[in-house]
């Protein structure tokens, strides 16, 4: 068996069968800690309020706009550049055609691959720079945001040098990185990506209870 | 100022627009052959063998005289001349002498920092310090340099590669490389001129040259004849600046060119903009290991200025002390006299202690 | 050992693109590629004289100096091939060959082009001898099986002449002596610099 | 630093072998770039990922044997030797036939992608019907079926001739024989084939100069020639492996090449000389030539007293035809062709090549009968070297003529008299009460049916104005396209007034899209040539036996499966199939050969059995590279593809006749005379001249001199009569006795007899350069009917208007108005080398189609400098009959000023519209584009109905 039919076969079965069950196991413990009981009768609904809460942070706030626009620029880039890269992409379709869900659908073409992944990339490194070189961004930093942030590259990275599609060892590297950042996924901040609705769900209760409109 | 910023990346932008339109405009032009010279029909004997004689006609050929052919895009074309001088160029001095350029940058470096040293800061540090780039400044920075040092690599494994790496790890290795490598290269190429305009945008005030830079050069930078005085920029970042701007430029107007090559039909325009991409890039390349070293192990202090953005106050009277009074309006120990004539008086909250 | 080469008679080719559509067909190549093509020159006027011109197969090949993965090899006939395992679809060839003989299956954006394809002198590549795998990405190997390349040898008028560069250049002089004039052979001294010709 | 470098060197094979195995294997291109959207280069990108290809991928992986099949190239008709390596059933690959002295491995563009064409997914694939508009699959008897119900309610209600029979020039002859069959057992003479378009008028003329109308030479006989003159003929891309040969004579005796034509084309390239002349005055050009040769008694003198009648009368036309009014008629100045007479007498013999520029004209067969003047003047026909060398267009556009799948002939050009219909029944073995039966009456069954360029006007005319019972109702288009004929709008109409529409064809034809039907309309997939086998005809009259390359594809049938399906179902599969061997609904081939053989006695058909072309194409290395005789081996001395006439039975072994009327070679070995084919004397107003030929005769010959044909009289007359046999003899007394002529005796014995005497059996005559029964006997020119010449009215109009072939046709009704400051710029047409014929097949082949894959009009640069038409914009292109269609403009001076040109392969876009998705699905070519002939005007030759699609006018405006 090659190295690549390892990464892509057996261990990429492995860590994706990690990832699924420890984004659950995350997912199941912040369900069970519940909510705070509330002190005095809800005004509004909470459901409303889950849903205007993940709604509501989707836009920035202007007085936040102005002053870290690049973030924000960059956050947008990076995240809707990934999911199309990510869920759109030729290879990728193929790969979850193949392996995983048995159909496939449309893909970007590859010149619209390779704008997605700039944008995705040119978000990660302006976040990542931001990261160490604005002093509170790199005084509530620690390993683990790093870490995520160089595993999400590299496996972006790999991913992008192996697009000539020829060389089997370029695909292997990308494999093999997906594999370890599938791994990493659950037990580490890369989980907002599942709790985030949550966490902005969860305020957005709260305040939706409270009665206050977001 | 903002105005004259804005002015400045508007035409930088607009440059490389018409470069790129320009590419394209020449695709649209009717080929050659359209072009036709009517010929009197002769009616003598010869009449279907042409005015031209046998020996003119291949010479002709021999220079690049193209016909019509069903297939293809160049496809009229018989003999392009110029590929052979292409590759000469690229074989005898660019890949020849850009590895040794590479090399005696390094040797230079490394020759100047044993001799030299670390330009320590000769009041210590004060644990006082003024803040010199803002956030935004430092993320184009570090965007710019992360960018510049994947093209750099990727570019310089192609460049090189075949006569450095592939000996050392066998061709199949090194084809897996310089696969990856020009993947790379071109997947990050567009973003370098992102970068590049939004750098510009950002360090262009203040870069301009003024008469302290000529003094500045005079005195060597301050390495021959006692201290230069220098602005938010001294002359030395300020040529820095202008040969990304400038080269960048360069590169970036040849990189679109080879990126998408449907743009010009024109196989000799591919040719010069491989050309002027590698030399440009390994000029940059070979500036930026200089920037690298003055910013890092080359002077105590410099550093920071990227990373927290703010430097020591020692570091700013010793290395920009014509800034750190226009920030201050202090006069630093270190200043030459009479210089000082314009300096406007800054409140006291721009040094901030840590 | 023999020397391989091609020639073509400009006095006698008449663009019938059989030596285009010949390649094509014995080596499956996809639309858009050419491995040959023939040229016209002065189209439609006195004068009018076709080409047709591949992979000339260079005694000192630019392709093969400038390939920054060099993935480039001649064989002891003078074939140029090259390895599509190897190769990276930078183009360099494309800007080096005096020839025009490097195709890209797509010459698209961000330099997408794909690895590169030109005529093999229908001598495959570096994978084994009609195996499936050469054949699919080189095409077949008349070489192997004996034969010379099939564009000349469907050549419609007998003007494009491939083989053995000895052979090659008698027919073309006897042509040339029995016509009573000649012209100087199409691309000759280019690609086979220092070798006997007409 | 030093040491560790060198470890690493030595570290590198290492980590690369341990890599080596993930650097292996490649991602799949096709699928990745289908994927990723990289296709999206147009339709033929995206077709280069379809399923055809892949199949041979992997038959080149498997182990199984290769086996070498030959067949013979579907397209042009200089007979190409296709050889086909076959493995598991599928065709691999090509190898260059070097054994074929026609080809000597040649190929152009189109026989170079042969194997696309067998195994192109483009084809047909199953037998399907027009419903509601949309296509819908049908069954194969369903099909028959239907289809034949269809016809049979027409016979009853309109009568047989409202079904017309449309065939090829595809088939090969055995198939061709069965299609003139079954239209004759139909009951009809409305059947007809693309001869009429191409070469009728050169078989008219030709036939009625000399006596038989075809090529007189052969391709390998042009290497002797010592000249070449071309007329409206561009073999670099209609015929390019002929250029081989011409090469050959230019190369070798320096033989100049001369090119008449309105183009500058490919060929003229490669000429000595070219003359431009202005389109539709080519007998103004050979008058003009013939003008300079008797005005310096260049003629063969000798040569015109031995074998030439009535060159008195032509020398008196050619008188006219000074320079100066040749060069006012035609634009040749007079030193030109002074120069190329000059050239013609200097170097014989000569060669005279003629084309479609030459025939498709009102008066081509006045040109063609020029041509045949001219080469009479000079002494060439009859010469090894020299000849009138027709090139046909089709495959077997030789062989469908010969077997007349015309509508005036029965096969072997017997004509349509009662006597020919006694000829063939007795060969079929039928009786003429039953044939007779058949037909409407005995009348329609002896009078010639509509040609196929009127077949329009055969269903668009009134009732009242056609001789027979009602319109065209039903149309069987086999392997025809509707896009080479001319008067596209008209056809629209036709094609949707009809009640039954059905092609048989391996590709769906514009006849499937052309019209705005939406039922009636019926698709059968054929076969192509390369899935069955058979004869097929070349140019140069030699048979040539094609083997059975794969087995049909998809669900096509071979035609000649076809034709047996119809009979049965029509009801006379028993009477036409009595002697034929019945496999599984296919006739058996060899049977169909043996049948024709025993009937084919005017023209020599009779000697080439399915034993003998075998053996041929078995042989094939053993013959002669120029003479095309066998030189040793078991076919020592014969003549390849024994070119007919092959007299006599097989049994004889006539080698064969590579050139006609060559008196230096005794007739039993290839060697003739001018056939006595119009009487002994001629009638009184042409001086009740002597026709025989005087003092000139075959080596060997017994009688030296010239004699008529023979009858069993003459044999009586001259003693021969003995050397008969007793079966022979036996036959020919209970025939018609002594009136028994050579060409009806079935047993061959009076051809055996007169052969054995060293005579002809047609006779020894001399050629008639005076066409006393056509309508201009001498040749003369008349400007074309669209014209704008408007100065030449006067003393070169047209005919006047008449009836011919059933149907009034117009001349002088037409000329008589004045286009020519509307519409200023002449239009002609002509053939582009990777596309053939109607384009369907080859426009389907996806190595041909991206070589051209634009329709397009030549236009002078110094026109559409006036216009203000640029270098490939689009264009519309307008005739005086209101039809225009949307090209690219091509400006260039291959055309002179005042002449435009298209090339007519394509189809698929009617008057600017892309009717694209009318195709069957998957069935579409991969390049459509405007049918030169959507716009091509009115215009008929005077005597074959041959359509004008050469000269004719048209304006040109920006689109």
């Amino acid at each position: 068996m090659s190295f690549l039919q390892i990464v892509e076969g057996p261990l990429f079965y492995i860590a994706a069968a990690i990832f699924l069950i420890g984004a659950i196991w995350r997912v199941i413990g912040i369900i069970k800690i519940g909510h705070k009981r509330d002190l005095a009768p809800p005004k509004g609904s909470g459901k409303v309020g889950f849903v205007a809460g993940n709604l509501r942070h989707f836009l920035p706030r202007k007085i936040f706009a102005k002053r870290t626009w690049v973030h924000i620029i960059a956050g947008y880039s990076f995240h809707f550049g990934l999911f199309a890269l990510l869920l759109f992409a030729a290879p990728h379709i193929d790969f979850a055609r193949d392996r995983i869900l048995g159909f496939d659908w449309p893909a970007l073409p590859r010149w619209g691959f390779i704008i997605a992944a700039q944008f995705a990339f040119a978000g990660l490194i302006m976040l990542w720079v931001r990261r160490f070189s604005d002093p509170v961004m790199r005084l509530i930093s620690d390993w683990d945001d790093h870490i995520g942030s160089w595993l999400t590259f590299l496996v972006m990275l790999t991913g992008c040098l192996a697009l000539q599609e020829s060389h089997n060892a370029l695909k292997a590297i990308h494999m093999l990185f997906v594999d370890v950042w599938l791994i990493y996924f659950p037990f580490s901040r890369l989980m907002h990506a599942g709790t985030f609705f949550l966490s902005r769900g969860y305020t957005g209760a709260t305040y939706g209870r409270k009665g206050m409109t977001l | 100022m903002m105005l004259h910023r804005l002015i400045a990346a508007i035409f930088f932008i607009a440059l490389m627009l018409v470069s790129v339109t320009t590419i394209n405009a020449q695709s649209v032009r009717p080929p050659g052959n359209a072009v036709n010279q009517s010929t009197d029909e002769q009616i003598g004997t010869s009449n279907t063998l042409g005015p031209d004689s046998q020996s003119k006609y291949w010479h002709d050929l021999r220079q690049g005289k193209s016909g019509l052919s069903t297939t293809g895009r160049s496809g009229g074309l018989l003999i392009q001349a110029q590929g052979e001088q292409w590759r000469l160029i690229r074989k005898n001095y660019i890949i020849k002498y850009s590895g040794w350029v590479l090399a005696a940058v390094l040797v230079i470096l490394v020759l100047f920092f044993l001799i030299r040293g670390k330009i320590r800061l000769k009041g210590g540090r004060s644990g006082q310090t003024i803040s010199r780039f803002s956030l935004p400044h430092r993320t184009a920075h570090w965007f710019m340099a992360s960018i510049f040092i994947m093209l750099g690599l990727s570019g310089l494994i192609l460049l090189l590669g075949r006569t450095a790496l592939a000996p050392l790890i066998g061709k199949n290795v090194y084809s897996i490389f310089a696969s990856a490598a020009m993947q790379g290269h071109n997947l990050f190429g567009p973003l370098f001129i992102v970068a590049l305009v939004w750098m510009y945008y950002l360090f262009v005030p203040g870069n301009f040259f003024k008469m302290v830079d000529l003094k500045w050069i005079l005195k060597g930078g301050g390495l021959i004849g006692g201290h230069a005085s220098a602005g938010h920029y001294n002359f030395g970042e300020k040529v820095w600046f202008w040969a990304v701007a400038i080269v960048g430029l360069l590169i970036s107007i040849t990189g679109i060119i080879l990126e998408f090559p449907w743009l010009s039909a024109n196989l000799q325009l591919l040719q010069i903009s491989t050309i002027v991409h590698a030399i440009g890039a390994v000029g940059l390349i070979a500036f930026a290991l200089g920037h690298i070293y003055i910013g890092t192990i080359g002077m105590e202090g410099a550093l920071d200025s990227m990373t927290t953005g703010d430097v020591d106050v020692n570091w700013a009277k010793e290395h920009h002390d014509l800034w750190y009074e226009e920030v201050t309006g202090e006069k630093s120990a270190t200043h030459d006299q009479g210089e000082t004539g314009h300096a406007q008086v800054y409140s006291q909250d721009k040094i901030t202690g840590v | 050992m023999a020397r391989m080469k091609f020639l073509c008679d400009a006095e006698r080719c008449i663009e019938c693109n059989a030596c285009v559509t010949a390649c094509k067909n014995e080596h499956e190549v996809p639309w858009g590629i050419n491995r040959r093509r023939v040229v016209t020159l002065s189209d439609g006027k006195p004068g009018e004289r076709s080409i047709s011109v591949a992979c000339m197969h260079c005694s000192d090949a630019p392709c093969m100096a400038v390939c920054p993965v060099d993935c480039f090899y001649q064989t002891p006939d003078g074939v140029v091939l090259h390895n599509k395992d190897l190769c990276i679809g930078c183009g360099y060839c494309f800007f080096a060959c005096p020839f025009g003989a490097p195709q890209y299956p797509q010459a698209g954006n961000f330099g997408s082009r794909g690895k590169m394809d030109k005529c093999t002198f229908c001598a495959g590549g570096p994978d084994a001898d009609h195996s499936a795998e050469e054949f699919k990405k080189y095409g077949r190997n008349r070489m192997a099986e004996g034969k010379l390349p099939i564009c000349a040898e469907m050549c419609s008028t007998k003007a494009l002449l491939a083989g053995d560069g000895n052979i090659v250049s008698n027919i073309y002089r006897e042509r040339v002596v029995g016509r009573g004039f000649g012209s100087g052979a199409w691309g000759w001294g280019r690609a086979y610099p220092g070798s006997v010709s007409n | 630093m030093l040491r560790k470098k060198i470890g690493a060197v030595a570290n590198g094979p290492r980590l690369s072998s341990a890599l080596k195995e993930m650097t292996k294997g490649t991602v799949d291109r096709r699928t990745f770039l289908k994927r990723s959207g990289l296709a999206v280069g147009g339709i033929g990108a995206a077709a280069t990922l379809a399923g055809g290809r892949v199949q041979k991928a992997h038959a080149a992986g498997s182990d199984a044997k290769v086996e070498l099949k030959k067949s013979v190239c579907t397209n042009c008709s200089v007979g190409c030797t296709v050889m086909a390596e076959v493995q598991n059933g599928v065709w691999i690959g090509q190898e260059p036939g070097f054994d074929s002295p026609f080809n000597l491995g040649a190929h152009c563009a189109k026989g170079a992608a042969a194997r696309e064409a067998a195994h192109g997914d483009r084809r047909l694939k199953y037998p399907t019907k027009l419903v509601d508009g949309k296509w819908k699959r049908i069954s194969w008897d369903d099909a028959i079926n239907e289809i034949g119900d269809k016809m049979l309610d027409i016979k009853k209600t309109s009568g047989p001739d409202s079904v017309y029979w449309l065939g090829s020039a595809k088939h090969n002859n055995e198939q061709a024989y069965l299609f003139r069959k079954l239209y004759a057992f139909w009951g009809s003479n409305n059947g007809d084939h693309q001869a009429r378009i191409c070469h009728s008028t050169t078989v008219a003329g030709v036939a009625n100069t000399w006596g038989y109308g075809a090529m007189t030479n052969s391709y390998n006989d042009i290497h002797k020639s010592k000249s070449m003159i071309l007329f409206g003929s561009n073999p670099t891309e209609a015929h390019p492996v002929a250029m081989q040969h011409l090469m050959k004579a230019k190369e070798n005796n320096n033989a100049p090449l001369i090119v008449v034509d309105p183009r500058f084309t490919r060929t003229a390239a490669k000429a000595t000389e070219f003359v431009r002349m202005r389109p539709g005055t080519d007998v103004p050009v050979v008058w003009g030539i013939l003008w300079h040769i008797f005005e310096n008694g260049w003629e063969d003198k000798e040569y015109i007293r031995q074998r030439v009648w009535g060159l008195q009368y032509v020398k008196e036309e050619v008188a006219k035809w000074t320079p100066e009014e040749t060069e006012r008629v035609t634009g040749i100045p007079g030193r030109q062709l002074k120069r190329v007479a000059r050239t013609l007498a200097n170097n014989r013999p000569g060669t005279l090549i003629w084309c479609m520029g030459g025939t498709q004209h009102t008066t081509g067969n006045n040109n063609t009968r020029a041509y045949c003047i001219l080469q009479l003047a000079l002494g060439n026909i009859g010469k090894s070297g020299g000849g009138a060398n027709i090139f046909r267009g089709h495959d077997n556009v030789q062989g469908a003529t010969d077997f007349c799948v015309l509508s005036h002939s029965l096969p072997g050009y017997y004509g349509l008299k009662k006597g020919s219909w006694k000829h063939w029944a007795r060969v079929w073995d039928v009786d003429y009460e039953y044939l007779k039966g058949n037909f409407a009456s005995e009348k329609l069954m002896q009078s010639k049916g509509i040609p196929v360029s009127r077949w329009i006007d055969g269903v668009l005319e009134d009732k009242g104005n056609i001789d027979q019972p009602d319109n065209v109702r039903g149309m069987v288009f086999w392997g025809h396209a509707p896009n080479s004929q001319t008067r596209g709008v008209e056809m629209k109409k036709a094609m949707e007034k009809l009640d039954l529409m059905v092609v048989i064809d391996p590709y769906p034809t514009v006849s499937a899209v052309m019209h705005d039907r939406k039922d009636g309309v019926y698709l059968l997939p054929a076969s192509t040539q390369y899935e069955t086998y058979g004869s097929v005809t070349a140019s140069n009259r030699s048979l040539q036996w094609r083997e059975k390359v794969i087995e049909p594809v998809f669900e096509s049938l071979p035609d000649h499966t076809i034709m047996y399906k119809f009979a049965k179902k029509l009801g006379f599969a028993d009477e036409m199939f009595k002697h034929i061997a019945i496999n599984n609904d296919e006739p058996l081939i060899e049977d169909v050969t043996r049948e024709f053989n025993k009937g084919m006695w005017t023209i020599g058909y009779t000697g080439q059995t399915p034993e003998r072309l075998k053996a041929h194409m078995k042989y094939q290395h053993t013959f002669d590279k120029t003479t095309l005789q066998a030189r040793g081996g078991p076919l020592d001395g014969e003549y390849y593809g024994l070119p007919w006439p092959c007299w006599g039975t097989g049994d004889i072994k006539h080698p064969g006749t590579p050139n006609l009327y060559d008196p230096s070679k005794p007739v039993a070995e290839g060697g003739l005379c001018f056939r006595n084919r119009f009487g002994l004397k001629s009638p009184e107003k042409w001086g009740s001249e002597n026709l025989l030929a005087d003092g000139s005769y075959p080596v060997d010959s017994e009688i030296k001199d010239g004699y008529p044909e023979f009858t069993m009289a003459m044999l009586k007359k001259l003693g021969w009569d003995k050397d008969l046999t007793d079966t022979e003899r036996t036959f020919i007394e209970g025939l018609a006795g002594d009136k028994t002529n050579w060409k009806v005796d079935l047993t061959g014995g009076i051809q055996r007899v007169a052969i054995k005497h060293g005579c002809a059996p047609f006779g020894n005559a001399k050629a008639r350069t005076v066409v006393w029964n056509f309508p201009d006997p001498i040749p003369t020119h008349r400007e074309p009917l669209y014209t704008n010449r408007r100065d030449l009215m006067d003393k070169y109009a047209t005919y006047d208007d008449k009836r011919a072939y059933r149907l009034p046709t117009l001349y002088a009704s037409i000329q008589k108005n004045d286009y020519s400051k509307n519409y200023p710029i002449i239009l002609t047409s002509g053939r582009l080398v990777e596309y053939e014929g109607g384009g369907d097949e080859s426009r389907s082949n996806p190595w041909l189609a991206e070589l051209q894959q634009d329709m397009f009009v030549e236009i002078n640069i110094a026109d559409a400098n006036d216009l203000g038409i640029r270098e490939g914009e689009m264009v519309w292109v307008e005739t005086p009959e209101k039809s225009k269609i949307k090209v690219k403009a091509m400006l260039t001076e291959r055309v002179g000023k005042g002449v435009a040109f298209l090339p007519f392969h394509f189809g698929g876009h009617f008057q600017g519209e892309d009717r694209r998705s009318k195709y069957p699905e998957g069935a579409d070519p991969y390049v459509l584009g405007e049918a030169a002939n959507t716009a091509m005007t009115y215009g008929y030759d005077s005597v074959t109905q041959m359509q004008e699609t050469k000269a004719s006018l048209c304006k040109i405006t920006r689109a």
